[in-house]
């Protein structure tokens, strides 16, 4: 089998890559977000704490 | 008979109070005190059921409010920073309904004797609209007149009230408790009944 | 004193919303108009061809009367909620469900039966058979009142919140397409002949269903909402 | 028994618990993906009638199923909130609330994408497809609930409430859709009814499996940042190791 005829596959690969791909985007725009949120969140429990040491 | 026992109360995920206990018998008069933002209202609004405690509870007859539910709020009024009066009505239909809520008809001869002894005669049939702050207020007060609950939890009565209000507010509690009543209340101004002493609580 | 029966408390909230609606006229119209205007629109947009326009007619005055009613659910607790009514509202020493209950009726018959007493005109404007038109209006009785009745749970749940009337919009649309769909299936049914008993009695089930559960769950939502 | 399984449900432990497991469902995930397309793409056959196009079925039917699924155990975990008032409970309901609006929407992307070749059209009117566009709603109504309520506490009630009442509605919903789809129709175009070829199922479980370990790692991130926001002035989350470091 060749590549060229697996990425055409068969005329539909608008349809096939065009699902694909924007799942893959969703997946990973998404893990990027949870992830930052994550850090946004301890970022600031950091700053709450070192607030809390100055006074 | 009201108790009170370890109740604690939060506002978002900022604790007002905590640990807070107290009875309050027949007869028996209660000043909440404390600074803007210390839970006054708030501890008077969990005592209506309006917020969950974060901790504790509040018996009623030595029954949890939750579970009275309909049988506590019969026995109880509240009034609260809003008078609960609306615009568009005059102050006898006002009263009318708002006695209707609280679980009973009243004649139209009494809800008018309360007003003229609350000072407003001759505006009972005004339209609330064209009153004055403190003449909302009475008719909001006038409510106090024809209900038999013996419970009175009153936040910030005196709010806009004139000297003769005051007087007439310090009255009508006198009168109250004299007929085995209790009132919780919290105001900044003094209120003295002749012949109870205040109790007070202060939140801090 | 007399205590209040709980069809005393219920026939007490439906007379005093009337009475308030009667005083506020201009808002009750207000969404008459809507409602009129909405449907009279379709035509300039679709062009005046009787054959479509009778054909889409039935769904485009529900839809109308979806927006429409959507349109006043914002007044049916807010008033209440600013002035402290509601408050005392929930002091109520018979049931809430049944004073919730109370003032769905009274908003029904003040922003549902005008649009269903309208609908008559509008139809004649899209040339609906008289038979369509019959079945347009039991459709929207039995209609109408679900709208008002999830709308309450709506209402109740967006009660004082920023931007709380295209939320509320966001929240109940939804839930109403079973409605619009029963609503508008019964006037084509009538239309191409087939029996129009099962949209009705499905229609009318949901109203049950909608009135058994609603006034308890908007209830609720209102307790929520009052912390 | 012994173990003490409320213990999990205080934040704290949950927290240091489901911060073990992350590694695990999100590395599972991944390879279950892999494979999933592996068979999928090289394994199974080119279907007869669909022909290459056919291959979207595995991504199409995983995150259809696991949207309406999602939004069940949302409304699940909010409802366990509401009545038992946990507040573990209600975080991870607004956790997974993201997640599965973004499924619904992948599963309507995918349809369309899928729609077009085999029927003509982007969009039809097609019971299930509409039926997912009002599950996308629901799903919006939700987070738009949430977000416009300042106090987490009523949010979470508001919502549960919200998410309760969708769920009851989600079968009318879409009973009524297809009843009026038939009505309206006459013949829906439907997939060939041939049963699936063996690799065509394995792949299909595969992927559902990773899809579905996929929700459960993202949720739980994300109700790990919940968990921080929500508890920020107590001490044990001071103390953690994240934070002080």
């Amino acid at each position: 089998m060749n590549w060229g005829e697996f990425f055409a596959m068969n005329g539909y690969a608008l349809y096939v890559w065009g699902s694909y791909g924007m799942a893959l985007l969703i997946f990973i725009i998404e893990i990027i977000l949870v992830r930052h949120r994550k850090k946004l969140a301890v970022q600031q429990l950091r700053l709450l704490r070192d607030a809390g040491k100055e006074e | 008979m009201l108790e009170i026992s370890n109740l604690a109360c939060s506002r978002g995920d900022h604790l007002l109070f905590s640990e807070l206990s107290f009875t309050l018998a027949a007869g028996e008069l209660l000043q909440v005190e404390g600074v803007n933002g210390s839970g006054k209202t708030s501890l008077l609004r969990t005592l209506c059921g309006f917020m969950m405690p974060a901790a504790g509870e509040i018996r009623w007859r030595n029954q949890n409010i939750r579970e009275l539910d309909e049988a506590y709020y019969a026995e109880m009024i509240y009034l609260g920073h809003l008078n609960a009066i609306k615009d568009e009505l005059n102050a006898v239909e006002n009263l009318r309904i708002n006695a209707g809520l609280a679980g009973c008809a009243v004649e139209e001869k009494k809800i008018i004797a309360a007003l003229r002894r609350m000072g407003l005669r001759g505006r009972e049939t005004l339209p609330v609209k064209v009153l004055s702050q403190g003449q909302r207020r009475r008719v909001a007060l006038a409510r106090l007149l024809f209900s038999n609950a013996p419970l009175w939890i009153l936040d910030e009565p005196l709010t806009a009230l004139d000297v003769s209000a005051v007087g007439l507010m310090q009255e009508l509690i006198g009168e109250h408790l004299a007929h085995q009543g209790m009132v919780i209340y919290t105001t900044h101004q003094p209120l003295e009944v002749a012949g109870i002493t205040t109790r007070r609580l202060s939140l801090s | 004193m007399n205590r209040l029966s709980l069809f005393g408390l219920l026939g007490l909230v439906i007379r005093r919303d009337l009475i308030l609606a009667m005083r506020r006229r201009a808002d009750v119209l207000t969404t008459l108009i809507f409602f009129v205007m909405v449907v009279s629109l379709f035509p300039l947009g679709v062009g005046p061809e009787p054959d479509m326009l009778r054909k889409m007619a039935a769904g485009v005055v529900w839809v109308a009367a979806l927006l429409a009613s959507m349109l006043s659910l914002g007044r049916m607790f807010s008033a209440d909620y600013l002035d402290g009514t509601l408050e005392q509202m929930m002091l109520v020493p018979q049931s809430l469900s049944m004073l919730v209950l109370g003032k769905i009726v009274a908003h029904w018959m003040v922003s549902g039966l005008p649009l269903v007493l309208m609908a008559p005109v509008l139809g004649l404007q899209f040339d609906m058979s008289a038979q369509a038109l019959w079945i347009l209006i039991a459709g929207l009785l039995l209609g109408t009142p679900i709208l008002s009745m999830v709308g309450a749970v709506g209402a109740a749940l967006t009660l004082g919140l920023r931007g709380g009337g295209v939320l509320v919009s966001l929240l109940v649309l939804p839930l109403c397409i079973p409605v619009l769909i029963f609503g508008t299936g019964a006037v084509d049914a009538a239309i191409t002949g087939m029996s129009v008993a099962s949209h009705l009695l499905l229609l009318s089930a949901l109203l049950l269903l909608a009135l058994v559960f609603t006034p308890w769950v908007t209830a609720q939502a209102l307790r929520i909402s009052m912390e | 028994m012994a173990i003490n399984w409320f213990k999990y449900a205080a934040p704290s432990s949950f927290y240091g618990l489901i911060g073990k497991m992350i590694p695990w469902f999100a590395w599972s995930s991944g390879i279950l993906f892999i494979i999933g397309l592996y068979i999928g793409f090289f394994v199974a056959p080119t279907d007869v009638q669909q022909g290459e196009a056919y291959r979207i079925m595995f991504i199409h039917v995983p995150t259809s199923i696991l949207s309406m699924f999602v939004y069940l155990v949302m409304a699940g975990y909010a409802a366990m909130g509401l009545i038992f008032n946990t507040r573990l409970s209600s975080m991870m309901a607004s956790a997974l609330a993201p997640t599965g609006a973004l499924l619904a929407f992948l599963s309507l992307w995918t349809g369309a994408l899928w729609g077009k070749p085999m029927w003509g059209a982007w969009w039809v009117w097609d019971a299930r497809l509409t039926s997912e566009l009002v599950l996308l709603f629901l799903y919006l109504g939700f987070i738009a609930l949430q977000a416009a309520i300042d106090d987490p506490r009523r949010a979470d009630r508001a919502s549960a409430l919200l998410a309760i009442v969708g769920s009851v509605n989600v079968p009318i919903i879409y009973f009524s859709v297809k009843w009026w789809n038939t009505l309206h129709q006459g013949s829906t175009v439907k997939f060939s009814g041939t049963s699936m070829h063996v690799a065509m199922q394995q792949a299909m479980y595969t992927m559902l499996l990773a899809c579905w370990l996929y929700v459960i790692a993202v949720s739980l991130i994300r109700v790990r940042s919940i968990i921080l926001e929500r508890e920020r002035n107590t001490q044990w989350v001071t103390d953690l190791p994240e934070v002080t470091k």
